[in-house]
């Protein structure tokens, strides 16, 4: 009963939607009378709310934990917690074309294909929609074809790829806030969740989505190699060869995807955030994660020790 | 002819021929479906059963744009969004007259309306309406003009002005009239032939001093302004006399009736009110004191005991100083009153 | 005979609802004008006038289409009775209930390029102005029509008949008599259906993200660069679709008297 | 005499809007009604039900409020001339172009914790009840007051004159007279304005996510899980909301004949 | 008092004194302002200027409701939503009486239509909706009795019939009735006084006699039905008998005009016609041959030359055998004409 009890609210990431659902199923159990809320959006959206909008939530979990430091600093958060990665893959259904055919060494061939269309959602949205261009210009590198990015990126919207002293920067173009697709074979959608419906429908062929997004949604995908999938931290080096700008101007850096939470400071109730954020970071917490595709990052890391609660520091390395 | 429409109304075996060329009056009273039957006429409403003959074609399936007819509403339901001119022109138009507006001038100036032709529907009088309303009718020169109680909403000087300038127009032009009224007088200023309808039942036929005297059935008589209805008897009947025993007093009536009950119909103004008994064989005498009078514009209604009511001038009744109590003489002639059998038993 | 407190009570209990759309749309406006620079940047900034121009453009499109088909739709329902009436009105007003996002997704359903129709559709639905069409032609349509269907009642069908013993088939008296009476409401009718596309958000977004209508660049804007980018964009918008507005009202308005 | 031709051409023109609308809607609950497993799934999940009755709830809230603040500034439009009356018409049309979202952000700014009102106000409106209906009521109004204003132009003042010289004062007259006569219209203006909340998203999310409503619990159910789990909600929503609506359009047009 | 509506319609300087319990009639043409009068009277419009008297009250700004009169509206204005008997009751039950039902019950049955205490409005005849009106406008008891044309859609038999009604129910409750109509013979019937209003100016108020044959303006005089208006010129005056030369032939008439131009209006009803002269000393007599003869229901009405029409009885038309081309002797006595100066000259 939403209006009795406690109330601890959380915003995150679309793509966290299944482990935060489990999570909360956990919590719930655990403290009686607590009434746990979810607000699944972009990442960048969930924190506009706390920022823009002032509304508050107990815990902000975002995809890619750099937001918290460059949108939220200093005055909506004090410090982060990495404590989960993530990879990207391209999802299919059995209706996709060549579905069949599609192997981690052929499918920027078959995304070359005419007849086969895919969706990425968009960069200046949300952290899988800018990873997407990235992993397409790591995949340029890794599979010695420089004719991927062109092909797939640059044919079919304004953004562009460039090289200067053995760095790749991928340009959003400014003017517009948008990446309108030039043709039929790119669907763009704010948040890279909204790609599902696509496949569904049947609309688009392949997604780039989160592996853990496949994962839950049944969906078949393609597991591309480590060094192109922003998955693996050993591979950090090799990805920081890419670097993006987006129509804001923000310069980012292709990255292991890290996921990050932090506790706003204004929120009202910091002890059940806590509780719930130790849960996050608890072993059973850690199984939820591995369970849906997001392996845990163990242990847990922060910028700033100082700030971050006692109840947490214990799974801080 | 006739036609169900449900919700308790319908028009049944209606029989009617109404003769080219023709001032046909339609005369009922308020909801006995005078409207309709001039509607399914012009073909807005079909018949369930029965056909319609228009001018020596058979009209029943026409669409009402191609039977040649002419509507004028009651209250003209005139094209809000036009002016004067353009709904005399509207017709013309529909038929690519390119003299379209001349035309439609001409006519509005045989109406004595010209300088109405610019102006917009909302500004005009009710008269001026009207004209508008038949001008725009007469336009396409259609065989039948319907008109449906066109002077109902008139003051009555302006009635009496139309009445003249209907007739006009239906002579000049030689079409068809079938007029709608529940006003007696106007049917009998106008109509060459006038067709009772009540209830939905077309009762009665004929021209207007036969429909005004000899009326067919109780209802219609008084509906018809018939307003002594005195029931009697028949006693004797020789040569198409008969003599009638009325409440007691024997009367002479020139009747094809030979015996049996029957009603008495009388109108008012048939009655002769004298001060001294006025003796001719042909006529019937009854005395009787006067109960009430009521003056009424020109006329006085002398209201008799024995429920009989005269109708005579105001001035008559001024110089015979008739009031109430006096004892006159009623008297009226073998010929005036209209006999019909009676239904059931005395009352 | 001036019944002073009566009027004033009324007014007062109208009032609360009045002020209640007073008070939010114009302190969104209000707070903007404190900013003339932002809303400056709104002005001058070529997309936003791309999209806010789309949005309008859109709307007109989807009203047209609304008007070409719910004007004989609403003749017939105001003129006929038929069995299965009833059904043919709630189905006209069935949009209304329909969830935006829900209607979007329904939407995509058909319209998508594997949908019912789109599958066979030479024309891109997705992501593309005739997706925005349909979206906005969906949540507007029952406007357009409820307030057509009362224009037609309103047409005495006496006038109509009188049209055809003149000597005009059905259709001639349709064009000439009940449709230039009936001009006001559907004018009306057409104001309401662009109105409501123009504010369609939910729907379009599903079906077409591209190209940006203004309620969805307003959307991203603020997602990207937050109110500061968003807010002036929304008074825009509100602005030059208030000015349309009120003057397409104030000239249906006009007619009447 | 029967222009079948006629109408023949016009029930065909119309029925493209009427089958758009049709296909759209019944291709999603035939689809569903593929997988009734899916459909009995979501009509026991209690917090299906439980946010269907919310949705239900909140928007007859609004709607009630919309009737009662609603009606008096409806009866005042169509009864009285004042100075400003285009404007205060334009003011209750407003909503209606306002982007749903912008409309949210705008509600968030007046009602949220640090709005003008809601920073004053006891009562919470951000994630909580007050809020959907605020939001619901701000985009339903216009529905509400229009139908309202119509039914009362249609009572002819001259009733209420009559009943004053029968010894009412204005509000009785207003209570006995006009708002009787006026009631099939003020019942419309309401299950239309009911409708509206029902189907609203855009503005809800923004200002109260939580309690979810219907349109948020299915966006949510289609980000986390899929269609497969939100369109059986949306059918559902539709079918129960469907029911309502069209049993309470023929209760209103009943009172017509 | 006085009011602008704006739009082109006023009230001017309406000065009028109606009595208590008196059965007073205000008539005049179409758009004369006649139902706005009424509205006035009653409070639902306010006059720019001047004041308004109900029994002894200053009722200027008496709300309607504080006013004790009663409203029946051409249309009747009866409320869509209640039955026959709750229209009765309407009043009663807002002064709080608990035998509201029982006495509007009563009311029903005086004016005959108990049985239709429990229907809707919808389902009654107009004469049926009228007697509601009424007696919803008399359960209150009001002082006044505002009637706006309550018999003008009513057909002729149920309006002579509802005439009575008025009348009867008026002395019986003693109230004082204000009765608007266009139409002269029902107010010459129905009024203890007449007042004439044209284009929104009260012209003339007096009894119907005085009314009918004296009308104080031309315009009044041909929308009175003075069908005989004609120019003439004072040659001599003596003793209140003037010497009037109408075209060429002398009459004598009784006047307070000394001499001038003037105009003499004769109803075409004191117009008596002869197949030979009738002579008297009181008498006018002209010769005149008859252009057309009219049969309007018991009238006749007989064109002559000179634009004289008279009015006899369709029965006097038959037996004198008038048709046109017969010339006649037309008399008139001295006091019939009235006369009133002529502006301008002659024409
Ligand atoms: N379209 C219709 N459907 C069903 N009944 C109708 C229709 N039109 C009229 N009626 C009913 O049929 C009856 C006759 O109507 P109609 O209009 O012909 O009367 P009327 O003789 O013209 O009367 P009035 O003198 O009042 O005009 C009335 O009871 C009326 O209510
Ligand atoms: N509320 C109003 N505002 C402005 N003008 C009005 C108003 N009501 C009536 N009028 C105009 O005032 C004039 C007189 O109207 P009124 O209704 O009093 O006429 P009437 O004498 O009752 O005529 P009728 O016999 O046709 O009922 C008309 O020209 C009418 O158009
Ligand atoms: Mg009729
Ligand atoms: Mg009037």
């Amino acid at each position: 009963n939403a209006d009795d009890g406690e109330v601890l609210k959380i915003y995150h990431a679309g793509s966290l939607a299944a482990p935060m659902a489990d999570l909360e199923e956990i919590f719930e159990a655990g403290h009686p009378g607590v009434n746990v809320q979810r607000e699944a959006s972009g990442s960048n959206a969930a924190i506009r709310k706390i920022t823009e909008l002032e509304k508050c939530a107990e815990i902000l979990n975002s995809a890619d934990y750099k937001l918290i430091p460059n949108m939220m600093y200093p005055d909506y958060a004090d410090w982060y917690i990495i404590y989960a990665s993530n990879e990207i893959v391209l999802a299919y259904t059995d209706e996709s074309m060549y579905a069949e055919e599609i192997t981690p060494e052929n499918w920027y061939d078959i995304l070359r294909r005419p007849d086969v269309s895919f969706f990425f959602s968009n960069p200046n949205d949300d952290p899988c929609g800018y990873r997407s261009p990235m992993v397409t210009q790591l995949a340029e590198l890794y599979y010695g074809d420089d004719q991927i990015f062109d092909d797939l990126i640059e044919a079919n919207t304004d953004i562009t790829a460039t090289e200067e002293d053995g760095t790749w920067m991928i340009t959003v173009p400014p003017t517009n806030d948008l990446v309108p697709p030039k043709t039929d074979r790119l669907t763009i959608r704010s948040r890279s969740v909204e790609g599902l419906a696509f496949l569904d429908s049947g609309d688009v062929d392949y997604a780039f989505e989160y592996r853990s997004v496949a994962v839950q949604h049944g969906l078949n995908y393609v597991d591309l190699p480590e060094e192109i999938d922003l998955g693996s931290p050993d591979e950090a080096e090799g990805y920081a060869r890419v670097k993006e700008t987006l129509a804001d101007g923000q310069i980012l850096t292709a990255a292991p995807i890290m996921y990050g939470f932090t506790i706003p400071p204004c929120t009202e109730n910091p002890e059940l955030a806590q509780e719930f954020a130790a849960l996050m970071l608890s072993e059973e917490g850690q199984e939820v994660f591995e369970d849906n595709g997001q392996p845990p990052i163990v242990p847990a890391r922060t910028d700033r020790p100082d700030e971050v609660p006692d109840l947490l520091t214990p799974y801080l390395g | 002819m006739s036609r169900d429409w449900g919700l308790g109304f319908s028009l049944r075996e209606i029989n009617l021929d109404i003769r080219e060329g023709e001032y046909f009056v339609l005369l009922g009273p308020t909801a006995a479906g005078k409207t309709l039957l001039l509607e399914m006429i012009a073909g807005f409403y079909a018949p369930d059963q029965g056909v319609i003959w228009i001018g020596g074609v058979e009209a029943t399936r026409l669409p009402p744009e191609k039977r040649e007819v002419g509507f004028v509403y009651q209250d003209y339901a005139l094209f809000p969004h036009l002016t004067a001119g353009a709904h005399v022109a509207f017709g013309l138009r529909l038929r690519g007259r390119p003299d379209a507006r001349e035309k439609a001038d001409r006519l509005l100036e045989k109406l004595g309306v010209t300088y109405l032709a610019k102006r917009r529907i909302q500004t005009l009088s009710g008269g001026e309406q009207q004209r508008v309303a038949i001008a725009r009718a007469l336009a396409t020169e259609p065989r039948v003009l319907l008109l449906d109680e066109p002077l109902s909403s008139l003051d009555l000087k302006t009635q009496e002005k139309t009445r003249g300038m209907l007739r006009r127009v239906q002579r000049d032009l030689g079409v068809t009239v079938v007029h709608v009224t529940h006003n007696q007088s106007e049917a009998m200023v106008l109509a060459d032939r006038i067709g009772v309808i009540m209830d939905g039942e077309l009762i009665q036929v004929g021209p207007p001093s036969e429909v005004f005297t000899r009326p067919l059935t109780r209802k219609a008589a008084e509906f018809l302004g018939v307003e002594n209805i005195l029931p009697g008897r028949i006693v004797s009947s020789r040569e198409g006399i008969a003599v009638i025993d009325l409440d007691g007093t024997e009367v002479q009536v020139v009747t094809h009736l030979k015996d049996g009950p029957v009603e008495v119909f009388i109108r008012p103004e048939d009655i002769i009110l004298s001060d001294n008994p006025i003796s001719t064989s042909a006529r019937n005498l009854l005395t009787s004191e006067v109960v009430e009078v009521n003056v009424e514009g020109a006329l006085a209604r002398v209201f008799l005991e024995r429920g009989i009511t005269a109708l005579i001038t105001r001035r008559s009744a001024e110089e015979m100083e008739i009031r109430p109590g006096r004892r006159l003489f009623a008297t009226f002639k073998a010929t005036a009153p209209h006999v019909i059998p009676r239904d059931g038993g005395d009352f | 005979m001036r019944p002073k407190g009566f009027y004033i009570w009324m007014g007062a209990a109208g009032s609360i609802l009045l002020l209640f759309s007073f008070v939010t749309i114009f302190n969104m406006i209000f707070t903007q004008f404190l900013d003339p620079m932002g809303l400056l940047g709104a002005i001058t900034d070529s997309s936003v006038l791309a999209s806010i121009w789309l949005t309008i453009y859109a709307s007109i499109l989807a009203t047209l289409i609304a008007v070409v088909s719910g004007t004989p739709l609403a003749y017939i329902l105001a003129r006929k009775e038929f069995p299965g009436k009833r059904l043919v009105e709630s189905l006209v007003d069935l949009p209304l209930i329909v969830p935006h996002t829900v209607a979007g997704i329904a939407l995509l359903m058909v319209f998508g390029s594997h949908g019912l129709i789109g599958q066979f559709s030479p024309v891109r639905f997705v992501d593309a102005l005739p997706g925005i069409v349909v979206a906005m032609l969906f949540v507007s349509s029952p406007f357009f029509i409820n307030s057509a269907r009362e224009g037609f009642q309103s047409v005495d069908p006496r006038l109509e008949w009188v049209a055809r013993t003149l000597g005009a088939d059905p259709w001639t008296a349709f064009l000439r008599v009940s449709l230039p009476l009936a001009s006001r409401h559907i004018l009306v009718g057409a104001i309401m259906s662009w109105a409501r596309g123009i504010s369609e958000f939910g729907a379009v977004i599903v079906i077409a993200y591209y190209p940006m209508i203004a309620p969805t660049l307003i959307w991203d804007r603020f997602l990207t660069t937050g109110l500061k980018a968003s807010a002036p964009i929304s008074v825009l918008l509100i602005l030059i679709c208030m000015t349309i507005f009120v003057s397409l009202r104030i000239l249906a308005r006009g007619d009447q008297s």
